[in-house]
């Protein structure tokens, strides 16, 4: 094994390692004192990983030379697009976190506990595994270091007696989700003989064997579970709506994308041959979220349930786009997921700014009425993000509906392209109420706090790329994606 | 043309727009000062405009965007929905003037961004950037609607909003199904594409969808009468005038010429709601009142010959609807804006709330009345000529379907002169109403370039024919093969040999003097 | 023989007290249900050779994870009088579902003594009974070799989940409290700063 | 520049000049410019007439404009002018010239003049842009301007409801005609791919064997256009079904009335089917429809004439009456008597109509006949030009000596008719005859109760106005203290003026009009511009002598029928009434064609419109599509939200059943 | 009784699964036996791996399961100071009322 090349491959994980250990030691001699130091090194961890990540995808790396660890890890441009969107929410998370724990909205014990950078840095680190695993404990542990971490990270809140619920409900049902993924794990272990992608699937070749469609289920379902797909998403509302706000837009955002991508490859990687037995099952799970996330998200008040909702029926359309099973499909997966990381973070971020004078946080529709007048530039960027997540055109949000529904309808899959954008049509209606209330009720006048530089910063960035502007972005970004969607199916 | 300017001509009110939402105090000015100069870049544009050269000009092309190109060029049928658009602005923007007064910044970057969406929208020649346009302005408006509309804003604009939605998003779907059957998303070369008569329907029927809803044809037109009555009056002046255009528009560009045997299939469709439309939404226009809700119904009749004249597959009834679609977007702008003027005083629609507005407004009691006997479809006004080349189109089709919608000039006369009676003549029922100043400059300003304009196209409509000629009879001739067989059935017979009234000359002779 | 024998039996106490687990009122006695299932388990796995996981399985749980739960059900100190409630709303339910799922699972895996099911074939790099090495020694190579990256990752969730038990439970200490223990403190303190003498007379008492 | 050019558009200059300046321009000011421009245009036009009456000038084309151009379909603006078309010419202008000149006196006090005057200048030049239309679509474009002119003028005094509802009736059932006329252009286009006029009735002939299908049922095709054609002009020109209109329309002012509704406008149907009479004589069925419809006009408007008691309804079911006159005898195929009637008609029919406003304006705006009487000596001009009109609609005259105008038209209508021969045309030959009996009579009894007998003024609300006094108040002075004036000299003049053409008209343009030219009988007045029947007029001429009599018999039999009843013996009508009742009734309130109407349509119209709105829009339409669907998500979320019910269990259990679900759907 | 197969082990596995979900979803007293019932699913895994590494004689199976063994420690920890928190906050583990959030 020659440890110099994979060591070369996963320098972005040694990067977050390294600097997670440290920031450990610092935080240990350090305290919450030094939260904010912390927060910005880790930061910086982040955004090196995500450099490291760049020749790579530009490459576009695939094949035999991307795997790392014999054939434990397989760092090809696919798994490099997802770490580099993947970083790039962590450190949204970051950038957001202290003005939030400062605020009177984190409870009794005011100031950001200096572990939370540490904990991000640490469920980036799972993440990072989880993208580029090519064996299924690599998953395994990749999801487990992601899940802990991120099980931490709900109810760091303590005193917040939402917040220990959100972490408790989140615990669970994630611990019965890794089980059921473990049972088909150990299923397609034992009827397949290996537990690495490439000779799982090549055991699978042929008629599927009861327990290989069993362990299949299983995995899929495991999988559903992280990536909030209906049946499996009734964690989701509650969790974000109960755990901190920063860390909801890092639930909403990287974990998604890791998630996403990871089933993708595994779709297309071990059940790449058995396309047939998963597909219509996909297929339902899309559009049963894309129902259930704007059926539910109607009549909320919390914004943050909202939202949560929202971030159920958006992953119906990218399991549309993982439905279609083909590297257009995944492209186009790979497209959505950013505009609506993007988009996400964007919500979240104008979410935060929405505070008092002292501080204190709203997020409910009510505060919020008339926010136009009182705070119009919020107000604006917050419409503009509706509006994109709605789908409407010009905005970004449009494209990345665009490119799903333009692989789903090139597949042949014209139906359910119909059914799915028709259902859409509900989900316009919650993301207007939003845009109603900010425009169209009487201010209430409640939101008059001042904001923070990196708030602003990342409203502004995350606006730029929705509006119209990002257009200038698709050309390379599909580029991007196709690269890395292609990687999934060199093998083939 | 090296001038990019269609480009620019959306490039000005989008500079507008910022302009407007970061310098609020100045908003009216910028957005007027935009507007006019957008009109004047529209005036070269027609200009320049070389009727009887190629089929597409000004045509700007560049990739910006994967999966679509950022491709404009326009052929006479969007000029002249061009012009209409920039040519109702400034009027829109002079109707906003003193009636709106909160968040006038807001108001008017979103009609400037209208503004752009519209030109956009007909100068579009990628399928995808055409929806991207067409469906973008959903946002401004549902934004006009919502922040400066009456009191049940909020259902007419959730309504507007998802309806119209609702009805375009599986045109989408159709649209990528055909640029994979096709290969490309460049409209004129989808329109040279022949897609296989099974999918046509089905590919029509999505397209339908949308632009029904967008015309709107009955039964999927109720949003339009909340949307109009909630609206500010130059909302409801763009949604008259430009947006209801864009179903017409639709039909014209993708549904005719590009599933020519699925629309011939579906005529008897199109011709079954229109003349549902025409009778039904003329009666209902009868009972209404309040003034704009009837306005907005008559439009919905009116529109329901558009579709009727365009589905008539023969060039009277397709530049006929193409005339009607003008001389309504004039003439139904203009009457929003009549009621605009006196809601502007007395804050009421309602209709027996006014009454012999003659006495103490002379010079609005014209225009009005203008405009009452233009929507009426009196010759020498715009309409007429829409209107009668469209039935003569249709008549060509079908005696039915031409006998059922010719009844509409009969309903219109009934429902217009109605309103027209019970708001303009009378006695002054109500002291506030007959307290009423006349005109303003600035109404005068508003009113009497439409009315100019409204004559002009009725006394001498050539001017818009003639850029269209062209395109229509392209359009025709590729549609001719799927048309329908004419109704009439003309057959040729003997000739008699004589007159009726022939009779023998029989000479008398008492013949003489009476 | 005694082999099928020993299995049954632990088979059957795994399932026994594993329904016992779910069941028992007093999660004292869930956890002690929890050991004996392990225990068996452990049998389980001696049974079919992997002693090194049997034992870990003894040692991890038995030894770490059930006396961490028991340790905070005491640490709790619920009223588990007030806890017993009726059966669950939807309890048929759900019994429903996992006997379905249940029959489903024997359906399926059961095919295998038919001959419905085959196991899959590994490519024999990790053979389990090589000559002259034993489960341990083979399992340590591989862990240490191949595997070797999947060590380090599970020690780093050991990390995570040590740092998460800190930062959720502990609580640190004010500054002040008296439970901190300054040894510098204590160290340089002086006889006659810690103790006066004081002669009170009869009946008045000490002021202090 | 061609002078038809200035007469066609004069009038429009002046009504644009009056509208606009209004105010600023003055009352004068407008007055002057727009009789200024119809005198100039009146003077302009009889040249053209008598060049064409002396053979001098033959037919021309002006083009001014193009119009429309769309596929083959090609109409533009110009101006056709041949014999009819200067017929048209002379009798709009010269009696549009004089209504502006009365109206300068009738309407001295109206507040808003130069409105009026505008609109009559505007009504003007309409009715010139029909008159010398040279294709159908500029026709209907004069034919819906002077509808659009007529509807501002009845509704002139638009303060008074009645006069509004009038107005918009008008326009309404004008509309019904025109929805006839514009199916009828659109279907000559389908048959002909023209509207040119001359270019369709050269083609007429050849497709007078053809049939196509019309409404599903498959007919001639030149019946069909015909008679579609025909509704238009049955609209125009108030015939039998659609002339609910016209004696509402008498809610105008009075000079209006005598143009509009009584010379010009009304009298397009019949310049309709005569322009158009190649093509109609192309077209049995149609033809026999016009004389029908012509025929049953004339008796049936003139039965309602007798009953009326408002002079100027009177007079307007006179017109009608005439009008359906004028139809049959185009139905017969004498264009050239329908055009001479047209033509004389005009003239006294003005007069009558001026009159009665001179009346009027005596009368301090009293229409109600009941309360006039004994006008004779008052107004003793206004008398004598009523007498004259009078003896010339009822035909006074002497066979081969003299007559007033209509005796010479309307008999010759009666011998066209019969002389025609057919079945029809004998129906339409006793439906005429009578209808002279009772025109004879209900214009005597105008006169009789206008200038005769003794003053019922005080009765009249407005005398009583006037002179400050109730009926009990006056006593036994009837007049009430009340002095009728003779009306002022501007509009005592165009009286006197019509005057000379009621009276001699008939007698001098009878040759050209019926025979052709005023020497031989061979249609070179007119020119080919109609259908000349030429054996038809030689066969008028050489109808039994009893045939030339019958109306002058009739005449003097209504003459003597009104004396007695309203001079003789007064009582009579009174107990006509008791004993009829039911049939005057019936008469009276217009054989109920309007209640009959406003059951059938109007009420219907709202009630439907109603229904669609509150029962399809809203109940069925909005409930079930938006409001519906909305409720449906609505209910859907609730649902959703249902499930959402935060126990970890059901999460649990949900999970557990999509699994379940997932392994049961792969397994099946 | 016939010799011992794969199949044994597997259906032990599976009925521990199943308890293991049923414990889960059928509890409402109190949430500690939840995080119980989860280690029962981890164990019918590892059952599974073990049995199947030990019946294709593939070691691999039996490194998973340390795998599982040493995360299902570290949840245990995690999820039981979670536990502990939300009593500290609530006073309650009993599994009904955990419902704060819903809708």
């Amino acid at each position: 094994m020659d440890f110099a090349s994979s060591f070369a491959l996963v320098a972005p994980e040694l990067v977050l390692t390294a600097a997670g250990l440290v920031l450990l030691l610092v935080v240990a001699w350090g305290g919450d004192k030094l939260a904010r130091t912390v927060a910005i090194i880790a930061a910086a961890a982040l955004f090196a990983a995500g450099f490291l990540t760049i020749p790579g995808l530009h490459s576009g790396v695939d094949g035999p030379d991307s795997y790392a660890f014999g054939t434990l890890m397989k760092i090809d441009s696919f798994a490099l697009f997802a770490k580099a969107l993947i970083y790039l929410a962590a450190i949204g998370a970051l950038m957001v976190a202290p003005a939030f724990f400062a605020s009177p909205a984190a409870g009794k014990e005011r100031g950001m506990r200096a572990e939370y950078p540490v904990l991000i840095l640490f469920a980036s680190l799972g993440m990072s595994i989880m993208v580029s695993a090519s064996d299924f404990m690599t998953l395994y542990l990749g999801l487990e270091l992601n899940s802990l971490a991120a099980y931490v990270l709900a109810a760091i809140l303590r005193e917040d007696q939402r917040s220990a619920e959100a972490g408790l409900k989140y615990f669970v049902l994630g611990a019965l989700a890794s089980g059921i993924l473990l049972y088909g794990i150990s299923l397609l272990y034992g009827f397949t003989g290996a537990t690495d992608f490439a000779s799982v699937r090549t055991a699978l070749d042929g008629d599927l064997s009861t327990g290989q469609l069993f362990g299949l289920i299983f995995v899929m379902s495991g999988l559903a579970f992280k990536i909030s797909a209906v049946p499996f998403h009734m964690w989701t509302p509650d969790v974000y709506e109960g755990a901190p706000t920063p860390v909801t837009a890092f639930f909403a955002t990287a974990p998604k994308v890791a998630a996403v991508s990871l089933t993708a490859r595994v779709v297309f990687e071990v059940f790449g041959g058995q396309v047939l037995a998963w597909q219509q099952i996909v297929m339902f799970a899309a559009l049963a979220s894309i129902v259930f996330g704007a059926l539910g998200a109607i009549g909320q008040q919390n914004l943050k349930r909202l939202l949560a909702y929202s971030s159920i029926n958006n992953i119906g359309f990218i399991l549309l786009g993982l439905a279609v099973a083909t590297a257009d499909g995944a492209s186009a997966m790979l497209v959505y997921l950013f505009i609506y990381v993007a988009m996400s973070i964007g919500s979240f971020v104008a979410l935060l700014m929405l505070r008092s004078p002292d501080g204190d946080l709203y997020e409910t529709f009510a505060d919020i009425s008339g926010l136009a007048v009182t705070r119009p530039a919020i107000a604006w960027a917050l419409l503009i993000q509706m509006f994109s997540l709605a789908g409407i055109p010009p905005l970004l949000g449009f494209y990345s509906k665009f490119v799903v529904f333009q692989a789903t309808v090139e597949a042949g899959l014209v139906v359910f392209a119909a059914i799915a954008i028709a259902a859409s049509v509900i989900g316009a209606f919650y993301y207007i109420k939003f845009v109603k209330v900010m425009f169209f009720d009487e201010p209430a006048g409640l939101v008059t706090g001042k904001s923070g530089t990196a708030h602003w910063v990342l409203l502004a960035l995350c606006a730029a790329i929705i509006s119209p502007l990002g257009y200038l972005l698709t050309p390379s970004l599909t580029d991007l994606a196709d690269k890395a969607a292609a990687a999934l199916f060199v093998a083939i | 043309m090296d001038f990019p300017i269609l480009t620019v001509m959306m490039l000005v009110p989008l500079i507008g727009a910022v302009a407007c939402l970061l310098a609020a105090p100045a908003a009216r000015t910028i957005a007027l000062g935009a507007t006019l100069v957008t009109f004047g870049l529209g005036i070269v544009l027609w200009a320049s405009y070389e009727i009887g050269g190629a089929q597409w000009q000004f045509h700007e092309s560049y990739e910006l965007v994967a999966g679509f190109s950022y491709a404009v060029g326009i052929d006479g049928i969007s000029l002249m929905l061009i012009m209409l658009s920039v040519f109702l602005m400034p009027i829109c923007i002079l109707a906003s003037w003193e009636a709106i007064t909160k968040r006038v910044g807001e108001y008017m970057a979103a009609f400037l961004f209208m503004e752009v969406l519209m030109i956009g929208t007909f100068a579009a020649q990628d399928i995808f950037l055409f929806y991207i346009f067409f469906e973008a302005g959903l946002i401004p408006m549902y934004l006009i609607i919502g922040v400066w509309g009456g009191d049940n804003r909020i259902y007419a604009s959730y309504k507007f909003f998802l309806y119209t939605l609702l009805g375009s998003v599986l045109m989408l779907i159709a649209m990528f199904w055909m640029v994979a059957q096709a290969g490309t998303s460049d409209i004129p070369t989808l329109m040279q594409y022949d897609f296989p008569p099974g999918a046509q329907l089905w590919l029509f029927l999505a397209f339908f969808a949308s632009f029904a809803v967008k015309m709107p044809m009955w039964p999927v037109h109720t949003w339009l009468p909340d949307a109009h009555v909630q609206a500010p009056t130059a909302g409801s002046v763009i949604l008259a005038g430009v947006l209801l255009k864009l179903g017409g528009y639709g039909f014209i560009r993708f549904s005719l010429p590009m599933f020519p045997e699925a629309s011939a299939d579906l005529a008897w469709l199109i011709f079954t709601l229109s003349m549902v439309a025409v009778v039904y939404t003329s009666l209902v226009a009868l009972v209404q009142h309040d003034m704009k809700k009837l306005i907005a119904y008559s439009s919905v009749a009116h529109m329901a010959l558009v579709t009727a004249g365009l589905f008539a597959f023969n060039v009277q009834g397709i530049e006929g609807a193409m005339m009607i679609m003008l001389g309504h977007g004039l003439v139904s702008a203009a009457l929003f804006l009549c009621v605009g003027v006196i809601y502007d005083r007395l804050h009421t629609r309602e209709i027996d709330r006014y009454g012999g507005l003659s006495i103490n407004m002379p010079f609005y009691a014209v225009f009005f009345l203008l405009f009452t006997m233009a929507a009426v479809g009196l010759p020498g006004t715009s309409n007429f000529v829409g209107e009668f080349l469209a039935l003569a189109g249709i008549y060509q089709a079908s005696s039915w379907v031409a006998l059922i919608c010719t009844t509409g000039i009969i309903l219109g006369a009934g429902y217009m002169l109605y309103l027209y009676r019970r708001v303009a003549f009378g006695t002054q029922k109500n002291e506030d109403a007959a307290a009423m100043p006349d005109m303003t400059p600035r109404e005068w300003a508003m009113m009497a370039p439409i009315a100019a304009v409204v004559l002009w196209m009725g006394v001498y409509p050539e001017s818009f024919l003639a850029p269209m000629r062209a395109d229509i009879a392209a359009l025709d001739a590729q549609i001719a093969a799927a048309a329908p067989a004419s109704e009439a059935q003309l057959a040729a017979g003997e000739p008699r040999p004589e007159a009726a009234n022939a009779v023998e000359y029989e000479s008398h002779e008492g013949e003489g003097e009476h | 023989m005694i082999q099928a024998l020993a299995f049954y039996l632990f088979a059957g106490v795994v399932i026994a007290s594993a329904v016992m687990v779910i069941m028992s009122r007093n999660p004292v006695h869930s956890v002690l249900w929890l050991i004996l299932a392990f225990f068996n388990a452990a049998g389980l796995m001696v049974l079919v050779g992997a002693e090194f996981i049997a034992m870990l399985l003894v040692i991890v749980y038995v030894g770490a994870v059930a006396v961490l739960f028991l340790f905070v059900v005491m640490m709790l100190d619920i009223d588990f009088a007030a806890m017993r409630a009726g059966l669950v709303k939807n309890f048929p339910l759900g019994i429903a579902i996992a006997l379905v799922l249940l029959a489903e699972l024997l359906l399926g895996l059961g095919a295998y003594g038919a001959g419905g099911l085959e196991l899959g074939t590994p490519d024999g790099a990790a053979m389990t009974n090589r000559p002259g090495v034993s489960n341990i020694e083979a399992i340590g190579a591989l862990l240490y070799g191949r595997y070797i990256v999947l060590f380090e990752i599970a020690g780093i969730i050991l990390l995570v989940a040590m740092i998460g038990a800190i930062v959720l439970t502990y609580r640190g200490t004010k500054p002040g409290s008296r439970s901190r223990q300054d040894v510098g403190k204590q160290i340089r303190r002086r006889p006659e700063e810690a103790t006066v003498m004081k002669n009170p007379e009869y009946g008045k008492g000490v002021d202090l | 520049m061609d002078p038809i050019l200035i007469i066609v558009f004069a009038p429009l200059l002046a009504a644009i000049i009056a509208g606009l300046g209004n105010k600023a321009l003055g009352k004068t000011g407008a007055k002057l410019v727009t009789t200024g421009g119809l005198f100039l245009s009146a003077a302009l036009s009889w040249p053209i007439f008598l060049g064409f009456l002396g053979g001098s000038t033959s037919e021309y084309v002006v083009p001014v404009l193009k119009w429309v151009q769309s596929g083959d379909m090609t109409f533009d603006w110009a101006l056709r002018v041949d014999a009819l078309t200067a017929v048209m010419l002379v009798v709009i202008n010269s009696v549009s010239a004089l209504v502006h000149l009365y109206s300068w006196g009738y309407m001295e006090d109206d507040p808003d003049q130069p409105r009026f005057f505008a609109y009559l200048s505007l009504f003007t030049f309409a009715m010139l842009m029909l008159v010398t239309a040279d294709n159908l679509v500029q026709m209907f474009f004069g034919w819906e301007g002077v509808g659009l002119a007529s509807y501002l003028l009845i509704g002139y005094y638009f303060r008074k409801p009645s006069a509004n509802a009038a107005a918009i009736k008008a326009f309404v059932v004008n509309r019904v005609g025109d929805l006839g006329f514009m199916l009828g252009i659109f279907g000559t286009f389908l048959v002909f791919n023209t509207t040119s006029i001359p270019e369709i009735l050269a083609a007429a002939p050849a497709m007078s064997g053809s049939t196509m299908t019309f409404l599903g049922m498959r007919l001639y095709t030149m019946d069909i256009l015909c008679i579609l054609l025909f509704i238009g002009a049955m609209g125009k020109s108030a015939q039998l079904g659609l002339h609910t209109w016209l004696p509402d329309a008498m809610e105008g002012p009075t000079p209006v009335s005598a143009l509009i509704h009584a010379a010009t406008m009304v009298t397009a149907g019949v310049f309709m089917v005569c322009r158009l009479s190649p093509m109609f004589e192309t077209a049995p069925t149609a033809l026999t429809m016009v004389t029908i419809v012509g025929a049953a006009t004339c008796f049936f408007a003139a039965t309602i004439g007798t009953t009326q008691w408002d002079i100027k309804r009177v007079i307007a079911y006179s017109t009608c009456s005439q009008l359906g006159y004028m139809f049959f005898a185009a139905g017969v195929g004498a264009y050239g008597v329908a055009m001479f009637h047209l033509f004389t008609h005009a003239f006294f029919k003005a007069l009558l109509f001026l009159g009665a406003g001179s009346v009027i304006h005596a009368m301090h705006h009293e229409q109600d006949m009941r309360y006039y009487g004994a006008l004779r000596r008052k107004i003793p001009v206004t008398f004598w030009a009523m007498m004259a009109g009078t003896l010339a609609i009822t035909g006074v005259g002497v066979l081969g000596v003299f007559g007033f105008a209509g005796f010479y038209s309307k008999d010759a209508i009666l011998e066209a008719a019969w002389a025609r021969g057919t079945g029809v045309s004998q129906f339409a030959f006793w439906a005429g005859a009578v209808a002279a009996l009772l025109t004879s009579f209900y214009s005597w009894r105008l006169m009789f109760l206008t200038f005769w007998g003794k003053p019922r003024w005080i009765e009249s609300e407005h005398i009583q106005h006037s002179v400050h006094k109730t009926p009990q108040e006056a006593g036994e002075d009837t007049t009430g203290g009340y002095h009728p004036h003779e009306s002022p000299w501007v509009m005592l003049v165009p009286l006197l003026v019509l005057t000379i053409g009621a009276v001699f008209s008939g007698y001098v343009f009878k040759y050209p009009f019926i025979d052709g030219s005023s020497d031989a009988v061979d249609g070179a007045f007119w020119a080919g511009s109609i259908y000349f029947n030429e054996n038809l007029v030689h066969a008028l001429h050489g109808v039994p002598l009893w045939v030339k009599l019958t109306a002058t018999a009739v005449m003097l039999i209504g003459f003597l029928g009104a004396y007695v009843a309203y001079m003789a013996k007064p009582g009579i009508p009174a107990k006509f009434v008791a004993t009829f009742g039911a049939l005057h009734n019936f008469v009276y309130r217009k054989w109920y064609f309007d209640e009959l109407y406003n059951a059938v349509f109007v009420k219907p119209s709202f009630w439907l419109g109603r229904q669609f709105w509150k029962l399809g829009d809203i109940g069925t339409i909005d409930r079930f599509g938006p409001n519906g669907v909305a409720a449906l998500v609505q209910r859907g979320s609730v649902a959703a939200k249902s499930i959402q019910s935060g126990y970890l269990t059901t999460y649990a259990l949900i999970m557990l059943l999509g699994l379940i679900a997932a392994v049961t759907f792969v397994l099946l | 009784m016939g010799p011992i197969g794969i199949e044994h082990y597997l259906v032990v596995g599976a009925i521990l699964f199943v308890l293991g979900v049923l414990g889960i979803f059928l509890n409402r007293k109190n949430i500690i036996v939840i995080l119980m019932a989860v280690e029962l699913i981890l164990l019918s895994v590892n059952i599974n791996l073990v049995a199947f590494s030990a019946f294709m004689q593939d070691l691999v199976g039996q490194i998973f399961a340390m795998m599982v063994l040493t995360v299902a420690a570290a949840e245990a920890a995690i999820g039981l100071a979670i536990l502990v928190i939300y009593y500290r906050g609530r006073g309650t583990i009993a599994v009904d009322d955990v419902n704060r959030m819903k809708g």
